[in-house]
């Protein structure tokens, strides 16, 4: 499941800070440097720049090359990065950064560091938006209106309107403006997306022939060298094989186990399992726009009807909690007073009962004539077993309650154009992944709906659409958490999802790995500061 | 021991067993030969008399097994004598069901072994082969030249390439192929069936034989080259004497060139005698099948005694299922009354009817 | 030589046996496991149909994930999902039924068809579809297929159409090369001398009595192609999919836990796709022989 | 070779090689032909993650600059491989050409290697079988060899994992760049050996080479040999065993390509194969043509060297018509 839909959204920020500025050169720490990593990924990068990439495998790359004006630590907090410093306006339409001088690129082969500046930022955001830019960033940046420069060392942007958590969006990874060798936009042809230079702890050395990307420490890292030498990240293109490659020392990480190798590595006493939360859980989206699923009962029944904690414990080995409702949990709008629907098969009949569905002749519920029967779609994915387990699961449980369910598998593609351009479906299984829990306009107000909306099931209720707008324009957090634990309770009770779980994923790596911390989302934030014993970096 | 003949076969017998079939074919059964030093020996016979299976059972080149050979061949060459036919028997597994043999088991490898470790040092040295349809018996993606050279480098004292090639052309010449430098370098499919066959004879005498084989050396060629091969062997066999194992359905040929004639019939021999004596056609005593095979024969000679040609009705045996009497009785236009018994029921045995000239027919009996 | 003898005028009762018993014995033994291997198939083909299993192949067991062979009843144990391995392979037979006979169909018909206008028309059609042939065969059959999935989908038909499709040259050169043949022994001219329609000599002579067998192995090599390609596929997530068992991606969903030490759920579908292949070709190759024994002698 | 068998040869290169040409171009014309009829926007890879409108796919549209009209593309594009330009990978921006010969060039190391495992297995088999008829030695083996190339492949290279690396640790699990270097031909020989059994091509190879031997074996020039004493295999080994040996491997040139894909992801080997699958989850049209252009490139020079060797040793060839060349 290493492809996503991605939604993001951001958080509420702390307004102003001016944290210690470690100066560059070898953090001392007292940890040893050197050793080399490799890790395993599922699947080769497309490109290598935080611009026109648009999976995770690329992510991770540019986690460790580049640096965006602000960070996000594991705590969603808003940090500095290359901004060391900024300030919002009243009327929070203008968004000032005080840049840190002390930042340089990493050097282009035969030339000179240059500093990092102003101009890159403004050139970052200029290029991001270019209409010939190959990029999914565009649409998160329409709000901003312009941006300018003050002085070598700050920049202001203009906002069309104030909104939420702005500050957040400002963590876009900056690109130099020596990189790309077009000067106004940027394509997947520049060589720019495969040699990057960034900012970050650590520097694209090589691409091997083997596609293994090879990135070296960034010995004068505004935040100090990193400790380890050397990152090489390793494509696989059989997870089976990959985990093997684990097992075997042809790796020394793999950053998203399958559920299924857990228990082989967690007997293994040469490997550390380490959970991280990640701000996303499955669920069954229904389309509201069938006549079969209008009912909201109809969508209660499907998830009484799932026994979610049994598929859980069997298929993940427990590794997760269920979700009651829209917001992540463990955000702070999560609503803990909302329990998870029970698992109660009678009451799920009961309730299709009540929305006038009776057994037909072929033990299939049936409404005046028209059988319950139901098309889910499934993108197909070579590596996909976890899917088709809760699928296959989902349609038996179903099953046992009189509704037939029709599973259909689609390539990647065809699935997207039929489940965000056309609507022709009955039910996905998706998950979503925040990188803030918090806020779920997109997914739920009416005015997104339509093609290529994140809104696909077409859900609208005025009275979300009213709660959504109102959270969205309180600035007091705990109204704000009132309003969302309303929010939760309601869209539990509707179920235009049937919400499923939140899954522990799992990093594993050798031992020989310490102080590693993984970010929910964006995985290697903190690469930085891992090291290796100098005994174990042979 | 000059007066010992070259080559002496004994009783031959060659079956093939025909496993879809489960009985044995009896391609040649019981032949009786021998060539003197020097002589030419004529065999003749319809399609199918055994004549060629009993030449390829003299080099040991019976191929399409599982099948078997006994009986001896005692070939003579510088002084000593090699039995062609070791006893192969042991190769031969049988395995019977109520009276019938349902399988014949055969050790090939042992078999082939046996034949080739004993062949290796006579084939083509001391026994040389002609075979008919000279087109395919060439092979096709070697020059001629070099076919030759390989058969002299293979079996003469000749030094180096050199001189083999040397050799090669000389021989070339003797079998009058025209510009024979420009042939050299031909590929089989470049030569006509006449210059092919020539090639053929050459490289069978290019390393000197003492036995030569030719296996219907005419057949396969339009009548002119017919008689122009046939003019070759004979000056080759005054040039050089060679003993000569001539086979062929052609009587003109063989009484061109054979010595002494054996006519083979039903995988046996019918009639063995001089030349003249076997091909005359009033001569008698004689087996019924030689004259009528004569009598077949498109000639001046026929056409003015009869006016008109005879043929011999009937047909060959069946090799898989021979009669118990004569094998000709079938077809035989001379039986009478007081043999037909014989002759129905009891095989004649191959009786010299006259010094030299031996005939098997219960006409000759007495 | 008496040793002999006592067989030698046996001949008369004994010519002519039927196949059968003059065959050697070993390509009898292929054919019949060939043959045993088809009537399997076909049984489980029609006891899949009529649901006549040990199990509910959809029959979703949580407590038995990969159950060992025999657990609770389940002969071959159970797959990722808890379900009977056994019923699922007898059920996976139709997933290939029909797509593998449209292969078939598909390179049979055009492959006679293009064969017999080249050895019987000769000349251009000939070099045409000499062309046509060596075009198709310089397509990879695979890359081929990844090809088409990109553009259209990864449905099982049109993948079986490219089967069919990369197939047709065999056929069609197996057809032309024995109408070339039947050509040298001047069998054509017979038949035409003897006054018969072309079509006639074509469908009925030249097809029916001297390729029928060639085209009857041809169709069980094809479906057996037809197996491992879907195979392959399942393993790159293209094959036939879930929940419509197919041997492949049962191989596919099991060989996860290979690594685990859990061989049977893949290895229990890979034998049988082992074996039921293995019998196509021995049954191809048997009859070849034995027919090929029979005209020889 | 000698300077008289030199003519005949050029000769039918030249034809040869015209004939490949008109292949390819026909090759490419139904690759085109596909991927035109194909439904979908293969540019919306480009837009991945966001949820693209058609304004930005047209946008994308002309930014790379595609024509419109089908044969406009078809020309230029055509145009285009002929300069040696493959067009730019959708997914990576990379050169497709470029790209291709670099994981080519590993695809055909894999390819060429398992040909010759196959035939190491194949080639003992066929002679045997075909000289001694069968025997209880070669049966078991023909057998095998039927065994063999009934396997799926993927399972085949999970047993080997299996057993070689995971079990008896004898083979590295890494990919060459990574491994030490005297290591690096190690791990290659495993996924070879793999692929030259499992392409299911073994079984083929030993009936075509027994049938073709056992023909030439009883041919007159054959008979001829051994009556003149010579060694029959000097006479027997271009016809009976050179030519059908070069025939069957370029034929199963495919096979083995089309095998290569499913190795390459089992043993996670950096060739064409695992680009084509890449590409043809992204719908990475230019990739995926210059994939199969490739390939079929390779499978026409197998045969074109197949023919060149017939030509080099039957000297007669250059004199017929080069027929349907039907297998018989």
């Amino acid at each position: 499941m290493n492809k996503r839909i991605v939604v993001v959204l951001s958080i509420l920020a702390v307004v102003v800070g001016t944290p210690p500025v470690s100066p560059a050169g070898p953090k001392n720490d007292g940890r040893p440097d050197g050793g080399t990593l490799g890790y395993g990924e599922y699947g080769r990068p497309s490109t290598l720049d935080p611009i026109t990439s648009n999976e995770m495998v690329s992510l991770r790359i540019t986690e460790l090359v580049f640096n965006g004006l602000v960070g996000i630590d594991e705590k969603q907090e808003i940090v500095p990065e290359l901004a060391e410093r900024w300030e919002a306006s009243k009327d929070s339409r203008t968004y000032t950064f005080f840049l840190r001088k002390d930042v340089m690129w990493h050097p282009k082969e035969g030339e000179e560091a240059k500093p990092f500046t102003a101009d890159d930022v403004v050139f970052t955001y200029k290029i991001m938006m270019h209409p010939k830019t190959t990029t999914p960033l565009k649409v998160r940046y329409e709000f901003i209106e312009s941006v300018e420069k003050l002085g070598d060392y700050g920049v202001q942007f203009t906002l069309k309107r104030p909104i939420l958590n702005a500050l957040a969006k400002f963590s876009f990874k900056v690109i130099p403006k020596h990189g790309p060798s077009h000067p106004l936009y940027l394509t997947r042809e520049d060589p720019f997306v495969r040699h990057p230079i960034g900012t970050g702890p650590f520097v694209v050395k090589t691409i091997t022939t083997d596609r293994e990307i090879v990135l070296v420490a960034n010995e004068n890292y505004f935040k100090g060298r990193p400790h380890i030498n050397r990152f090489i990240s390793k494509p696989f293109a059989d997870q089976n094989i990959m985990t093997q490659a684990l097992m075997f020392n042809a790796i020394d990480m793999v950053v998203l186990v399958n559920p299924r190798d857990i228990p082989e590595l967690q007997g293994d006493k040469r490997f550390v399992l380490q959970p991280y939360n990640a701000l996303s859980y499955a669920f069954f989206g229904y389309n509201v726009r069938s006549p079969l699923l209008a009912d909201k009962r109809v969508r209660q029944a499907f998830a009484y009807a799932v026994n979610r904690q049994e598929v859980l414990d069997s298929f993940f080995n427990g590794q997760g909690t269920l979700v009651s409702g829209p917001f992540a949990p463990g955000s702070w709008a999560y609503n803990l007073d909302v329990r998870p629907l029970p698992f109660d098969p009678q009451k799920a009949v009961a309730l299709l009962r009540q929305a006038g569905f009776a057994p037909g002749p072929d033990g299939t519920l049936q409404k005046d004539g028209k059988k319950l029967t139901l098309s889910l779609k499934v993108p197909i994915e070579k590596e996909s077993e976890a899917v088709k387990r809760v699928v296959l699961a989902f349609q038996n449980y179903l099953k046992n309650i009189g509704v037939a369910i029709k599973v259909e598998f689609k390539e990647w593609q065809a699935w997207k154009e039929s489940v965000f351009q056309e609507h022709d479906f009955d039910i996905i299984f998706a998950s979503w992944v925040f990188d803030d829990s918090a806020d779920i306009s997109s997914l739920f107000h009416s005015a997104e709906i339509g093609a290529w909306k994140n809104n696909f099931g077409g859900y609208s209720n005025p009275e979300v659409d009213g709660l959504i707008v109102e959270s969205k324009l309180t600035l007091d957090h705990e109204k704000r958490r009132t309003i969302n634990r309303k929010l939760h309770t309601i869209l539990a009770e509707e179920a235009p999802y049937t919400f499923l779980w939140t899954l522990t994923n799992y990093s594993g790596y050798h031992k020989k790995l310490r102080r590693v911390a993984i970010h929910p989302y964006k995985f290697f934030s903190f690469a930085d500061e891992w090291f290796i014993p100098a005994a174990d970096q042979k | 021991m000059t007066g010992a003949p070259l080559l002496e076969i004994e009783n031959l017998r060659t079956y093939f067993y025909s496993r879809s079939k489960q009985v044995f074919i009896r391609a040649v059964d019981g032949v009786t030969l021998s060539i003197a030093r020097g002589e030419t020996l004529g065999v003749v016979g319809e399609s199918g008399s055994g004549k060629s299976v009993t030449a390829l059972s003299i080099t040991g080149l019976v191929s399409a097994g599982p099948g078997v050979i006994s009986g001896t061949i005692a070939f003579r060459a510088d002084g000593v004598e090699h039995n062609l036919l070791p006893d192969l028997d042991q190769y031969v597994r049988l395995k019977a069901r109520d009276g019938r043999i349902v399988e014949v088991s055969k050790d090939e490898t042992g078999w082939r072994k046996a034949v080739e470790r004993l062949m290796a040092p006579l084939r083509g040295k001391e026994i040389a082969m002609i075979f008919q349809s000279p087109k395919s018996a060439l092979h096709p993606f070697a020059r001629v030249g070099d076919q030759i050279t390989e058969a002299i480098r293979l079996h003469t004292r000749a030094k180096g390439p050199g001189e083999a090639k040397e050799r090669a052309l000389h021989w070339l010449e003797r079998v009058k192929i025209d510009s024979p430098r420009l042939r050299f370098d031909n590929h089989p499919y470049g030569l006509s069936g006449g210059m092919c066959q020539r090639a053929v004879i050459a490289m069978a005498l290019a390393s000197e034989p003492s036995l030569l084989i030719a296996d219907e050396p005419t057949t396969g060629l339009d009548a002119t080259i017919q008689s122009e091969i046939v003019g070759l062997l004979a000056e080759l066999k005054a040039e050089f004497g060679i003993a000569t194992l001539l086979i062929s359905h052609d009587i003109r040929a063989i009484s061109r060139l054979a010595d002494n004639v054996a006519v083979m019939y039903g995988g046996t021999v019918v009639e063995h005698g001089p030349a003249p004596d076997v091909l005359a056609p009033r001569f008698a005593p004689k087996h019924p099948y030689t004259t009528a095979l004569l009598a077949s024969i498109p000639s001046v000679q026929n056409v003015r005694d009869k006016g008109y040609l005879t043929v011999v009705e009937g047909e060959v045996p069946d090799a898989v299922d021979l009669p118990r009497g004569c094998r000709f009785y079938a077809r035989c236009n001379r039986v009478t009354d007081d043999i037909r018994d014989k002759c129905a029921n009891h095989e004649p045995e191959l009786r010299e009817v006259m010094p030299g000239h031996h005939v098997r027919c219960w006409l000759c009996a007495e | 030589m008496t040793r002999y003898s006592q067989i030698a005028g046996e001949g008369r009762d004994a010519s002519d046996l039927p196949v059968w018993r003059s065959a050697d014995t070993l390509d009898l033994a292929y054919v019949g496991y060939g043959l045993l291997i088809v009537a399997l198939v076909l049984v489980s083909y029609v006891l899949g149909v009529f649901n006549w299993l040990p199990h509910d192949p959809e029959q979703i067991r949580f407590d038995l994930l990969n159950a060992p062979p025999g657990s609770a009843g389940h002969l071959l144990g159970t797959d990722f999902l808890g379900r009977d391995i056994l019923s699922r392979l007898i059920v996976a037979i139709q997933a290939y039924f029909l797509p593998g006979l449209v292969a078939i169909v598909i390179s049979l018909v055009v492959g006679t068809t293009l064969g017999a206008l080249a050895g019987y028309r000769g000349g251009e059609v000939e070099v045409l579809v000499t062309y046509v042939n060596n075009l198709v065969d310089s397509f990879p059959r695979l890359v081929l297929i990844l090809l088409v999935i990109a553009a259209f989908k990864a449905d099982i038909y049109y993948i079986m159409v490219i089967v069919g499709v990369t197939g047709v040259p065999v056929v069609a050169s197996l057809v032309a090369g024995k109408i070339a043949f039947l050509r040298q022994k001047h069998f054509i001219e017979a038949a035409l001398v003897l006054g018969l329609p072309s079509h006639v000599i074509v469908l009925k002579h030249i097809l029916w009595y001297h390729c029928g067998p060639l085209l009857v192995i041809r169709a069980t090599i094809g479906m057996g192609e037809a197996i491992l390609i879907e195979t392959s596929l399942s393993y790159l997530g293209f094959g036939v999919q879930e929940p419509m068992p197919s041997w492949g991606n049962m191989v596919q969903a099991g060989a996860n836990y290979f690594f685990q030490g859990k061989f049977w759920p893949s290895t229990a579908p890979a034998l049988a796709i082992l074996l039921t292949i293995l019998g196509f070709h021995l049954l191809g190759d048997g009859l070849n022989s034995i027919l090929e024994d029979r005209g020889g002698k | 070779m000698k300077l008289a068998a030199l003519r005949p040869v050029t000769l039918v290169l030249s034809r040869e090689l015209a004939l490949t040409a008109l292949l390819l171009l026909g090759v490419s014309f139904v690759v085109f032909v596909i991927l035109f009829l194909a439904p979908g926007d293969p540019f919306s890879v480009l837009l991945e993650g966001q949820m693209p409108s058609h304004e930005a796919r047209a946008g994308v549209r002309d930014a790379l600059g595609v024509p419109r009209t089908w044969y406009v593309q078809y020309v230029s594009w055509l145009g285009n491989l002929l300069r040696g330009n493959f067009g730019t990978s959708i997914r990576t921006g990379l050169p497709v050409f470029g790209e291709i010969v670099r994981v080519g060039l590993s695809t055909l190391y894999l390819t060429l290697g398992s040909m010759l495992v196959t035939l190491l297995i194949a080639v003992p088999i066929a002679l045997h079988s075909s000289v001694r008829g069968a025997t209880p030695l070669n049966r078991p083996f023909t057998l095998l060899a039927y065994l063999v190339s009934s396997l799926p492949v993927f399972w085949l290279g999970y047993v080997a994992i299996y057993l070689f690396s995971h079990k008896l640790g004898v083979f590295p699990l890494v990919s060459a760049a990574s491994a030490s270097a005297d290591r690096a031909w190690l791990y290659s020989l495993l996924p070879i050996c793999v692929l030259g059994i499992g392409n299911g091509t073994v079984s083929e190879v030993v009936r075509y080479l027994r049938e073709e031997l056992s023909r030439v074996m009883a041919e007159d020039y054959i008979r001829t040999a051994r009556a003149k004493g010579a060694s029959v295999w000097r006479h027997a080994f271009k016809e009976g065993l050179l030519i059908p040996m070069t025939e069957i491997i370029a034929s199963k040139i495919p096979f083995i390509l089309g095998g290569a894909v499913i190795v390459e992801q089992v043993f996670n080997w950096p060739g064409m194969g695992r680009m084509a699958w890449q590409a043809a989850q992204d719908r990475d049209f230019p990739a995926i043509m210059g994939i199969v252009m490739i390939a079929a490139t390779l499978v026409r020079l197998g045969s074109l060297l197949q023919r060149v060797v017939y030509v080099a040793v039957n000297p007669r060839a250059s004199k017929q018509r080069r027929g349907a060349g039907w297998a018989e």
